[in-house]
């Protein structure tokens, strides 16, 4: 009698054992687990960011020469044709 | 104090000096990175916060989110080679 | 549409929508004149017309020979103080 009894008592404690160091194992994975894939979803968005904000300025800086060198390029060909023009007259 | 609530305390007290149950923990730790249990919520994690956006969630929403799933994820075993480790420690411990 | 091209669509719909864009580039222009950019520029015209002749030189052909010197003239400063000026905005901006 009293080895069954034992025998049931170490059956009912492993289970409980078993139960108590998964549920501890699982809450810390989970936690851990979802803590690192924020950490690297907020590491990879600031990333986009990045690169978007450096093709935006890439993109301004363009645009603004385009427009500057195109501008430049027409005064200073004006300037030259209105010498010519002054010399020839 | 019980008989058997003293044997509780004896095997509990056992198990921490012997560093048996933190072994038990590492073992449970090892097997669920070997059978891709780690791999699958990683996986769930990027699914709800590609669903929900990652400004919109915080760590305990995640958390809330994916552990019913990844609990119901670990196979049975797993389980059962935890529970074989801590009878057979048991067994030899409980004299 | 990727999430990349999704986000510089926001950042670029954001830039313009509240004015900055067009702001930045006035900022750029004040600094090409300010650091010399532009007398530079204006030299590199005049030596090419001088070099083809002004008879054999239209707008087209100065702007092509003169944007590369042009692009590669623009002091890394002023584009960091650029890109610096965006991300403020971004940061102050963002939701």
């Amino acid at each position: 009698e009293e080895a069954r009894r034992k025998e049931a008592f170490l059956q009912q404690f492993s289970a409980e054992l078993c139960a108590k160091i998964s549920d501890e194992v699982l809450t810390e994975s989970i936690r851990a687990t979802a803590e690192a894939e924020i950490r690297l979803a907020l590491e990879e968005k600031a990333a986009y960011i990045a690169r978007c904000t450096a093709e935006e300025c890439e993109s301004i800086i363009e645009e603004t020469l385009a427009e500057e060198v195109a501008s430049i390029a027409q005064v200073i060909l004006d300037e030259g044709l209105r010498h010519i023009r002054k010399f020839i007259k | 104090m019980s008989k058997e609530s003293q044997m509780r305390a004896a095997i509990n007290q056992k198990l921490i000096e012997m560093g048996e149950r933190e072994r038990l923990k590492e073992l449970l730790r090892a097997k669920l990175i070997e059978c891709g249990w780690r791999d699958q919520l990683k996986a769930l994690c990027k699914e709800v916060i590609k669903e929900k956006g990652i400004e919109n969630v915080t760590v305990e929403d995640l958390v809330a989110g994916v552990t019913p799933k990844g609990r119901a994820l670990v196979p049975d075993s797993v389980k059962k080679e935890l529970l074989q480790r801590i009878r057979a420690f048991l067994a030899q411990h409980s004299t």
